[in-house]
Formats: structure tokens, C-alpha cells, sequence
């Protein structure tokens, strides 16, 4: 056990691994000398050299197609997207050709390939270094999109990511790279896909959520114990697979369910959550679904007030959490 | 006994060689003739001809080594995947969108070449994708110390998309052993070259780092030549090449298509007269390698092979519905 | 009134808008001498000549990018991208440029555009020719994303998304082009986004869908008229802006809902749809709110026997209904 | 009383030019500095740096027609959209995020430069996605038969993207009035060029059909040379040209970069020694423009600029929040 922050055990974590496994390579731009501009392969290129540390040039849709090449050739590349806002050049080469290779080969081509992106908010970064993305790619057929927010998580999902036979979207939220801290074991382990964490317990809402804003719900949460009002908050983990048997069975013994996320509210995950539980639970309900989305702007401002107003933070989701406790 | 005006020998190429690319050659105008057959009994819903590129395609294609390098084509490239190890019948079980369709059990359209044990990359149809993945494969290749050649194939306008320029760049910094080929027909559906690609394709490999040359794609021994040089740089570490070979299609785009809106019959005409099958037949009688006798002998064994294969393909089963959940990800899981 | 088919229909819109106005230009791949691979521009070249009827090179990045510029600089471009499927070359003008240009200057510059782009399935185009793409810029603010399933709509639509002053994303259903025919007529006249229509009235479901689905819904909802269900069916026409409060006043009425959608059903639209009646209708529901959306598969595909299998019917619809209604 | 050495005579530069140029290339340096003053001190949490390509940028930007021709430029351009228009105030209230940042009213990150009454078209941060938006431009000045000039700025790391391909084959195809500047400063935040371009960015001109040249960014009388015969014949009808001026960033590539993990002090000693500031001197010396007591004068005058602008933009307001769900749409509608 040691304690680190995200991105240190991002780091460490790949770099273990590709001492462990030869096929694995990183990619992507200022990987290398530069160790990345959130430093998550610092001094890689030394231990592994350029070949196995390779600074691409500045084209995502480059480094996406040849990522599916190397792959398809037996490699295990993990690309890096310096900032999820820049996928979009890719978005072509991830969802027509990465996520539906399997497929249209009908088994005889496979994708094994990650993307890292660095996404959301609450870091100055206007429009272009706060986005959400999520959304895009948990709809597309072919992929898994996850979003560890503890280390621990951090590195058994992305170890799982990595031996995952399937194209795997891995977002890190940039805001929680120094600020969330954690143990972190040293040896090597898995987190299968697909099962959500229940981080706290409780009895009277089911809030879910995941990314920076689950770090606030568990605030929340906190906060109105003193009121008595008993939250349970349930981190997603990965929005694709999605683990709606412990959300249902969450809501099952809450009656009342929230969904908090970043992204802009419209056709972001939590609208596919709130789906699942009024096909599903609907008769389980004693109040509406709430959810608590981002406004529906082009991601957020920069100017420092703009920026406050934007990002939906403990304070409103306690509100929300206590109007829903007391529907 | 090589004769006068033989062209062959100084390239390597034997008479088991030249016989064998004229039999692909032959073969794949064949199979178009007979999906376009299949087409206008309304037993094919969607053909994608070959016919004008036989020359380009089995040309370069044979200056690969099967089972060793690797075949990034387009959907254009039947001649090429027959040469790459495809038979006939492999081609009519993908028209068809049988069970048996060796690039996607009947998944693709037709003409969305793959094939994993003949090295051949499952292509889409978003344009030009292909070419970065075969700059993908061939980085992994030399970083594996791999002594493989990765070949990738595509029309002029597929030259337009970001991922060609980004391959280019990329097979330029890193030297890879690939070879980019250009079957520049002059025409993207409708639109003609010069709406197409400002200046010329093989003049923008020295951008790139890379010798560019373009060849007469119609004569299926200069098509040979220039890929076998290309090859065999990119082989002893010289580095990736960019070739332009000038081709023409006879029919339509496709089966959806109708070029009497945009090409004028004399053109079509004037392009027929470089039919590379009748160019190559004159060049191997010149040196007394077929005769017209021998030259019937094989279109009628092709045309049997063509004939038992469509039949073969006919007569096979059709995907089990529920197969269509099979292959999403390795556990075929579904969104609950 | 002239009785006329989709694709007419917008041909002849749009031959009538270019006439009337001057900075109305067409372009994209085979526009030209082609007149379009669905013949949407059939003799605009000889009419209006190569330079407002501009075939472009094959590289739909470039369609939406100048297309941006050309916006910028006081013309109405209408770009075709000529199968949906092959717009996320695209993605990243038309997501992180068109949508964000008015807000990120604050107003200073807008991008007044029109993206047709024929979509969906049933038409034997496999993987790659029948894609449902409305989801992925329903979600990006900035964007307004429509589509017509009847000709009256169809020209009423693409003349409010030529004269609107931001980007629109026009969907023209491909399986609608010839099949669906109507009434149209001669004069110019537009109608405003974001309000739905109730094309059957009924007290006992109410059935929200859109395209090709939206007629499969009408006939599944005459079908059970024998048996004495009631169906009301709303076309949303608009994805967004979305007319939810014509949809909540019909659940208010029928108090069951469903939404019936060709797209992947996993953050498919429909889950906003039906994330929205949960958050404000949700007491008045007496059945759970049922979603019908294609299979988590990555597109049709080509042998019939699989095509078949992939697209929901009317006979699906209708159990579907008669099931809900019967709840 | 041009004296020997004069370069300018003969590019139609006056004395009134020069010194106007001198003290954009002047203001832009002071900007540059006060803005990194203000980070340090923590009142400026993101800066981008300009220093070292004023040569570039002002050389370029001084061959258009203010009020006429259009720029569109990218996040390195400080100088560039100086001299299209922008204040030492402007830059500041960008720098800060005010509500009266002419280029985004403080929504945008610093240096995403725009403004319509400059004819600056809005910047983004992803990489080239202007070069497109400039060859849309262009096409529209040619369609209105207006002879306006559109220019657009990129390092050598956005030639990498697809939209710089494509915004050259289309400019190429019709050969539009347009003019593709390069600042090559050699890295892509840490990306050296040899891992960013196969070749050469201005060999790449002859492939899309377009003259390429290259020429010394830091000296500004070469960039506006070469830019200015980029600009008359695209002016005259005679199509798009592509530009690689030479020049060096000084500082890290942003506030949140640090160049010594992949550039040698060494270098950028040697880059300082070819600072575009002094050379400029040094010539306006040589023909008798300016002597150091003027330049001393300038200095300060500048200085006293910079000073009083940032003070403004200091002083000014921030956005009021509310204002943020404004200009989404026209209508500024907003999710129910
Ligand atoms: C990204 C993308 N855009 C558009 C299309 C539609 N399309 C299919 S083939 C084609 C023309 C290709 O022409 P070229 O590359 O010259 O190859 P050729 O058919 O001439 O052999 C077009 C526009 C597509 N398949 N993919
Ligand atoms: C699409 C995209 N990918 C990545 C980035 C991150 N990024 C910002 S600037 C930059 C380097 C640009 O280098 P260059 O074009 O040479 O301009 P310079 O900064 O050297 O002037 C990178 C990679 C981005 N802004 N957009
Ligand atoms: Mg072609
Ligand atoms: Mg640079």
C-alpha cells in the first residue's frame, strides 16, 4: 500500500505495466521528453526509449487510426488525447473504425487499444480544457467508457482497460489529478468493468453519479447527516457497461433517486440512468427523478465568475439532496 | 527463349509469373461481368466494379509477398484481394451477404474486403481510414524488428481525407516499410480530378519525405515495376514510397451510380482501348507465351471458375439472425 | 398544392431558395454534374453554375469548414454530407466550431449554416450506410438538430433552417425519400423549430417518435384501433430544441408513454424523452415508460436476414403498444 | 536621405512604416513581459507567450490591408492582432477575462483572439481548425468578386492536422485569394520538428499547386518581403501561397509548460542572439531612423502604453454571471 494522488498512480501504474509486458506502448503528443503535460508518463521515454514512448505529431485522428493499426497488429498501444476537448479530430477513426472492427469482421479483427483523456472542469479551462465526453461515446456500440475517481480504482481499471480484448474510452478527470489522494496497492490487480461502488450508504436517496461530481455528492451527503438525512451515494465507475442492477436495487430501498454529472444535462448519461429507472422502477418511486446536469452552454467560461456559476458544486446538490429527502 | 521487346525478365518475373497475373487479371473482370449479371436479375442489390483497374491492381498487388506482408485495400481492389488469396467464390459469398463471407459473415456491404489469415486489413467504408491503420501496422512491424512490407490502396479522392495526410506524415518521419498506392481513375463518384486534388498525387510524397512516381496503371508490367522498387526499398529499410498509377473504371461508380451524368462516352471509349487485358495478352504473345488458341482455353477455365463459384455462393446459407449480436465486444455483452 | 415525394421536395426547396436568394449555395461530394447521390440537386449546376453549386473534394472536415467560413462571411451555405454515416470526419468543425462560435465571441460572429445529412436504415446499406447520428449533436449545445418525416414539414423545415441564424443539422430520412409523398404547397413558408405534432389523437398511450419509425408508429396505432386501443402519436420533428410540453400534456391525457426510435436505444434520444417525463410527469404515469430503440450492435447489417432482424417493425410497435395500453 | 543598406525603398516601406512597425514588434514584446509579471504575481493564471516571434508576425501582418483584408490567426499571434487593430488594453481584459474582452467577454481562455470589426475571425483552441474557416472566407470574397486578401497563422505543428490539408488542396483547387502562413518556431510544446513533419512545410506548397516559400521570421523585413508578394498576387488573382517563416519561441509554450524538460539552454541562448527586436535596431540605425536615445524614448513610451493598459483591464469589470447563458443561440434559448 501507498498513498498517491490520480495521475501519480496513472503514471506508475503504466509504467509498470509496460516494464511487465512488452507489447504495451504510449502515445499521443509531449509524451515523451515532456512526460506529458499532466506529467502521467514522466520519465518513460528514458526506461523505455522513443520507439516505446512516441511522440506523435499533432493530429488526433493520426493518433487514433495508427493505434487501431498497432493493435490490430498484436501491440497494446495506450493512446493519449492531451485534453478529451481535442478527441474530436479522432472521432471518426474511434467510432467508425475502433468500436466496429469486431463487428464487421464478425470476430476475425480486434481492437485491444485505450484512449486516455484528460476531461472536465474547474481548472480555468474554458471552453476547450473543461469538456465532458462521455456522452459521445458510452452511446456507441463497441466501446466501454470508464471514469475512475479514487486511485484504487485508477489503477485497477486501468489495468483492466489495458488487458481488455475491446477499444476502451478511459477518462481521468483532470480536476481530481492532485486533489484526490488514496491508497493504492502495490501489487498488480483488475477491476472488472461494469459494477458501480456504492461509496456511501444510506436509506432515504439514492444519489448516483460519477467524476468530480461524485466527490461532491459524498460532501453532500455528509453535510445532511447532521439533518438526518440519510443519503446513499453510488459512483458509477464506468457509464458503459452500465451497472444499473446496483443502481435499481439502490433505488428499490430509497424510493428516491438523483443523478449528478457535469456534462450538459441533455442526452448526457444521466438521461439514459433516469431511463433505465422509470422503465424499470417506476412503481418503486416516491418522488421524481431528479437530475442535476451542467447548463445547456458550449462547457464553461473562463472568466473566474462564469466559471463558478457553471459547475454545479456541494452546496446545490445538498439543496437538491434535501428537497428530494423531503418530497 | 525470351523474345524481342521483353520487358519481364530484367524484372524477375517468370512465364508461371506473367501467366498466373494474366489468369487474375482475367479472373477479376470475370466476377465483375458476372455481379453485374447478378445484378440485373435483381439477385445482387449492390455491385462495386473492378474492370479498368485489373492492371493497376494485380500489378502492384504482385509485387507483395503473400503470407508475409500486408494488404490494406479499398473497396475497389477485387482484382488485388484475388491476387492477395481471395477465390471467386470468396468474392460471391460477400455479394450475396452469406454466412461464409469471408471478410464479415455477411455484415458489409459487398466489396468490404478482410481477412485475417490472408493478411488482408477488414476495410469500411469511410474513405481512406485504412491507410493509417496500415501505417499503424507498419510501425508495429519495425518495432517488432518484422522484416513485413505494408501495402495500402486508395482512389485519388481518397487522397482529400486528413487520415492520408496524416499517414503520409507519419510513414515520413518514421521511415516505415509501407508503399502507398494511388489507382487514380480521375474520378471520386462524379467529381473529376481537377476538383479533386490541387496539383498532382505523387508530387506531394516529397512533402512528405518520400520519393513519389507515377505509372501507366493500365499496363500491368510498369504498375509491377514501380511497386516492386517501392517494395523493395521500403523491405531493406529505405523507407515508405507513394505511387500514382493512372487507371480508369468502365462501369459505373457502383450499381446506385449512372456515369452517363458526368463522363461522355468518347471518353469512356477512348479508355477502353487501353483495356489492360488486351495489352497484356498483345505483350505475351509478343514473346510467344499465349496464342489466341491457349488465350479461349483460359477465359473459358476462368469463366467455369467464376460460374462454380457464384453457383457455390448461391446455393450457401444465410447468417442466423441472431448471430447479429454475436461480435459487439470479446463477451458479447448487450446494453441491458 | 402539389402532391410530391421527400427528396422532391427539397430539391425543389432548395432550387426555389437559391433563386430567390443570392447567398444560398450548395456544396458537397457529387452536388454538381451528379446532382447528388439521392439526386437532391439534380440540374442546380446548369441553373446556378459551378460556384454556388460546388463539388467539393472528398473530405467532409473541409465541407463543415468552410462551410463555417463561407457562414462568417454573410452566405447561407447548405452542405450535403451525402450519407450521415460519413459526417464524423466532421465532428470536430461542426462541434467545437459551428456550435461554439456564437458563444465563445460572445455574439460577435455566428455561423448561419445548414448541414443536410440523408440518415437511417432499412435501405440495405449495412454498417456504414444507415447510421441514426441525431443523438450525437442533439446533446451539443449551440446546435439545433431536426427531422422531417413528411413533405409539408420537409420544406417548411429546410427553409426556417436556412433562414435560422445558427447552425442546423438537417436529418432527411433515406427509406422516406420516395416512399413518403404529401402535399405540398407552391409558397414559401416556414415552420418554427422545436414544436412537435400530434399526427393521431388518442386517450390510451401516448407513442413520441420521430423518422421512419414515426410512420411504422402511425400504422401500428391504426392497426389497434380494431381492438379498441386509442393511441395518440406525436412526431417530434425537432430533437432540438424538444417540444416536451406537448408530450407531457399527452402522458397527462394517457397517463402511459412511450418512444419508439431507430437509433441505438442506449443514449439514444429516447432516453432524454423519457428522462424528462420522469423528472415532471411522473405521477402521472400509470405504466412504465417503455423505450423501443435499436439493439446495441454498431449499425445494420447487409444480409437481409440481418437487416431484418436489427429494425424495429410495425408488428414490434404494435405488441409494444397493445402490452403498454393493456398495463 | 535612405541611406546604404536600405532594404525598404524597394518594398514600397516608408519611415512612417518602419517606425510603426518597430513599435508593434515593441509593444507586443512589453505585452508579453507585463503579462508574465502578472502571472508570477498570481493575478494571471494562464499566459502564451509571443516573444520571439514579433519579427514573424508583424512582417506578415503589415503586407494586409487593415479594414479590407482578413486575418485569421492563431493562440501565438499577440503581435499579429496588435497591428490588425487590438490594444495593449485589449490584451489585457482578454488577459484577465473582463466583461469587455473584445474577443470573447472574458468566456474564452487568453489569447483566443476575434473581433469583427478587426476582421478577426475567432480562434479556437483546437489546432487549425482557422485555415479551413479562412479557405470558406476566401471562396466568399472570390464568389462577391470583392478583392479583399484573407491570411491565416499556424505553427508548423497545426500543418499536421487534417483541416490544414484540406484547407490547401481546396485553396489550391480554386486557386483562391488567400495566403498560408507558417511560424515555425521548430517545437509543438515539446514536439521537435523532426517528429512533426516529413520534409519540409513549404515543399509541401508544390503538391497542392500553390508557390511555397521560406524565409527568416526574425527578420521582419523578410517576412513582410515575402508576404507581401504572397498578398498582391493572391490580390491580382494569382491564387494562394504557402509561407514558412523561421523563428524561435523564448519562453515555455504557456504558463502551465516547462521547456527546460525538452529544450537546451544552449538553444534558446542561440535564438536570443537572433531576438527580431535588436536586428530591427540595428538596421533602423543603419539607415539613420532611429539612434538609442530615440529608441529609449519609444521604450518608455511603450512601456507607459503597456502599463496604462493593463491598469484599465485591471480596474475594468468581470462578466456578470447570469450573462453566461447568453449568445448560445440567437434566440439564446435554453434546455427545459
Ligand atoms: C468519408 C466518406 N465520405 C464519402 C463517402 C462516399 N463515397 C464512397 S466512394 C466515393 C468516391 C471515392 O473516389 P476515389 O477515392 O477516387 O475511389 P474510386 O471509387 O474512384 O476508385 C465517395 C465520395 C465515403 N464512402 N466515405
Ligand atoms: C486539436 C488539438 N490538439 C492538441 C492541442 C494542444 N496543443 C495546444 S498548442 C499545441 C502545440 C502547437 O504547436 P505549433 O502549432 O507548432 O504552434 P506553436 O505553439 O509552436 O506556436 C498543442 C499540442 C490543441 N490545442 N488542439
Ligand atoms: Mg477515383
Ligand atoms: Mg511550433
Amino acid at each position: 500500500m501507498t498513498e498517491k494522488n490520480m495521475v501519480q498512480t496513472i503514471r506508475d501504474t503504466l509504467f509498470e505495466e509496460m516494464k511487465r509486458d512488452e507489447r504495451v506502448l504510449v502515445l499521443g503528443e509531449d509524451v515523451g521528453a515532456r512526460g506529458g503535460v499532466f506529467r502521467a508518463t514522466m520519465g518513460f521515454v528514458d526506461e523505455f526509449g522513443q520507439d516505446r514512448v512516441l511522440d506523435t505529431p499533432l493530429d488526433e485522428c493520426l493518433i487514433a487510426g495508427i493505434s487501431i493499426g498497432m493493435a490490430i497488429d498484436g501491440l497494446r498501444p495506450v493512446a493519449e488525447m492531451q485534453f478529451a476537448d481535442f478527441i474530436f479530430p479522432a472521432f471518426n477513426q474511434i467510432v467508425q473504425e475502433a468500436a466496429r472492427i469486431r463487428y464487421r469482421s464478425n470476430g476475425d479483427f480486434t481492437v485491444p487499444m485505450v484512449i486516455r483523456a484528460p476531461y472536465g472542469g474547474g481548472v480555468h479551462g474554458a471552453l476547450y480544457h473543461s469538456q465532458s465526453i462521455e456522452a459521445f461515446f458510452a452511446h456507441v456500440p463497441g466501446l466501454k467508457v470508464v471514469a475512475p475517481v479514487t486511485p484504487y480504482d485508477a489503477k485497477g481499471m486501468l489495468l483492466q482497460a489495458i488487458d481488455d480484448p475491446d477499444p476502451v474510452i478511459f477518462l481521468e478527470h483532470k480536476k481530481t489529478y492532485r486533489s484526490i489522494k488514496g491508497e493504492v496497492p502495490d501489487e498488480r490487480y483488475t477491476i472488472p468493468f461494469g459494477r458501480a461502488e456504492i461509496r456511501r450508504e444510506g436509506s432515504d436517496v439514492t444519489c448516483v453519479s460519477y467524476g468530480l461530481m461524485m466527490h461532491y455528492c459524498l460532501e453532500a451527503a455528509e453535510r445532511l447527516t447532521s439533518e438526518g438525512v440519510d443519503v446513499e451515494v453510488i459512483d458509477l465507475r464506468s457509464m458503459y457497461p452500465l451497472d444499473m442492477e446496483t443502481v435499481l436495487s439502490s433505488v428499490g430501498k430509497t424510493g428516491k433517486a438523483m443523478i449528478v454529472y457535469e456534462d450538459n444535462k441533455f442526452l448526457g448519461l444521466g438521461a439514459e440512468v433516469a431511463a433505465q429507472i422509470a422503465e424499470n422502477a417506476l412503481f418503486e418511486l416516491d418522488g421524481p427523478i431528479v437530475r442535476i446536469g451542467g447548463p445547456h452552454v458550449p462547457a464553461m467560461p473562463y472568466s473566474p465568475t462564469l466559471e463558478h456559476w457553471f459547475l454545479p458544486d456541494a452546496d446545490r446538490i445538498e439543496q437538491e439532496m434535501r428537497k428530494l429527502a423531503e418530497f | 527463349m525470351p523474345k524481342k521487346k521483353d520487358q519481364h525478365t530484367e524484372l524477375g518475373l517468370k512465364q508461371e509469373d506473367l501467366l498466373e497475373m494474366y489468369r487474375f487479371m482475367l479472373l477479376g473482370r470475370l466476377c465483375d461481368e458476372r455481379q453485374w449479371g447478378f445484378n440485373r436479375q435483381g439477385k445482387a442489390p449492390f455491385v462495386v466494379p473492378v474492370s479498368g483497374h485489373e492492371g493497376a491492381q494485380v500489378g502492384s498487388g504482385w509485387a507483395f509477398e503473400r503470407g508475409k506482408d500486408v494488404f490494406c485495400p479499398y473497396y475497389r481492389d477485387m482484382a488485388l484481394v484475388l491476387v492477395a488469396g481471395f477465390s471467386a467464390r470468396d468474392v460471391f459469398l460477400g455479394l450475396f451477404g452469406k454466412k461464409d463471407d469471408p471478410s464479415s459473415g455477411g455484415r458489409q456491404m459487398p466489396a468490404h474486403w478482410g481477412s485475417a489469415k490472408r493478411n488482408i486489413i477488414t476495410g469500411s467504408s469511410p474513405i481512406a481510414t485504412q491507410v493509417l491503420h496500415a501505417a499503424g501496422i507498419a510501425y508495429s512491424k519495425k518495432l517488432k524488428g518484422e522484416d513485413a512490407v505494408v501495402g495500402t490502396w486508395f482512389g485519388e479522392g481518397g487522397t482529400s481525407e486528413g487520415d492520408w495526410h496524416g499517414a503520409m506524415n507519419f510513414a515520413g518521419i518514421h521511415q516505415l516499410p509501407m508503399v502507398f498506392i494511388c489507382e487514380n481513375n480521375q474520378y471520386a463518384i462524379s467529381v473529376h480530378e481537377s476538383k479533386q486534388v490541387a496539383g498532382r498525387v505523387y508530387k506531394r510524397a516529397e512533402g512528405y519525405g518520400m520519393p513519389g512516381v507515377e505509372a501507366d496503371g493500365n499496363n500491368v508490367l510498369d504498375a509491377f515495376r514501380v511497386t516492386k522498387e517501392a517494395v523493395d526499398r521500403a523491405r531493406s529499410g529505405g523507407g515508405p514510397s507513394l505511387i500514382e498509377l493512372r487507371t480508369y473504371r468502365y462501369y459505373s461508380h457502383t450499381s446506385d451510380d449512372d456515369d452517363r451524368t458526368y463522363r461522355t462516352r468518347e471518353e469512356v471509349d477512348e479508355w477502353r482501348a487501353k483495356d489492360p487485358i488486351p495489352r497484356f495478352e498483345e505483350y505475351l504473345k509478343s514473346v510467344e507465351m499465349l496464342d489466341d488458341a491457349r488465350i479461349a482455353e483460359i477465359r473459358d477455365e476462368t469463366q467455369a471458375e467464376v460460374a462454380r463459384g457464384a453457383q457455390e455462393a448461391q446455393d450457401a446459407d444465410f447468417p442466423d439472425p441472431i448471430d447479429a449480436m454475436k461480435n459487439v465486444y470479446a463477451e458479447s455483452e448487450v446494453a441491458s
